[in-house]
């Protein structure tokens, strides 16, 4: 059979498999019912990351040892461990306005709620 | 120097490396390129249908000792190389399947009819 | 019905879900087929993350915001994003002996080789 180059497979109808990237994850705090307490904003977007973390794990996915020898390990024997999980490898905060429990308006800014990019861990 | 499956554990590289990449660049890729602190690759493996797929990009220094040495057990067929010596060096590794490993039957156990 | 403590789901049937928490992980180099480079350890155990991580988020797997504003969209809506992965929060080294492509011997610490604890993210 030809080799075939970056496809997953070739002109088949073979499924391609979505490799660890970030996606669109869209937070809208009137949805979480979270209006009453959040005045500003309503709504945000946090992305999310999602796909398979198979080998070789590049470069840009940061794995750490452990991730490459469990890649590694599962590929060898699936059952021994699951491959490595696409989690977020780098996060950036955003601001609140919101009314704390004092009746107060606070201007806050909370950690780790945007994902900047992926990794494999 | 190039690394096939090998013995040899790579040397130790300090420049960004530029490398070809193909099916999962990262990204902010252009041009399927990509560019690393270790090495490039290029990588050919059987898809669970048995068609032969190659691939290319960045593998990182941290877990190159690893990657780039493989193993040679995994369940799927697949032969991966690295290089460093030069940016864009996976362009010319052209690495092939290993061949079908045989099932090995125990001994005395088949009866030939 | 009756509310029930600790046991997912009541006296009925249900599936109990095994949550985010460090599992075995026992890799033999030999098996790799690197003992032709490694000379020791042959075998470590490096564990592994698995389990699912469900809300709310437990503090001893110490979530982000992120992973926790992402585990409760997951809850409204399972299609929006997927839950939050079990993943290790704390890794350490080990040091191997080795042979090297000048074919010295060369003792090195390997970081992020162990799974100390797990964590959602």
């Amino acid at each position: 059979t030809a080799l075939t180059r970056g496809g997953r497979s070739g002109g088949g109808s073979g499924r391609r498999k979505t490799r660890c990237s970030r996606r669109q994850l869209h937070v809208n705090f009137k949805e979480l019912g979270w209006d009453d307490w959040i005045i500003a904003p309503l709504d945000y977007e946090a992305h999310h990351c999602e796909g398979v973390c198979d080998f070789p794990l590049r470069s840009h996915l940061e794995p750490t040892n452990h991730a490459i020898i469990q890649t590694l390990m599962n590929s060898m024997d699936p059952d021994s461990s699951p491959p490595s999980c696409c989690v977020p490898s780098k996060l950036s905060p955003i601001s609140i306005l919101y009314i704390d429990s004092g009746n107060n308006v606070v201007y806050k800014q909370y950690e780790d709620m945007v994902v900047e990019s992926c990794g494999c861990r | 120097e190039k690394d096939a499956s090998g013995s040899t554990a790579p040397a130790l590289p300090q420049r960004q490396l530029w490398c070809y990449c193909y099916h999962h660049c990262p990204e902010d890729s252009t041009n399927n390129t990509c560019r690393t602190d270790g090495y490039c690759f290029t990588m050919v493996d059987e898809e669970e249908g048995g068609v032969p797929v190659l691939t290319s990009g960045c593998l990182g220094l941290v877990g190159s000792e690893f990657q780039c040495r493989d193993t040679g057990n995994s369940r799927l067929r697949r032969s991966l190389e690295c290089c460093t010596d030069q940016d864009y060096c996976n362009k010319d590794l052209h690495p092939t399947l290993p061949p079908l490993k045989t099932p090995n039957y125990a001994d005395g156990n088949i009866h030939h009819m």
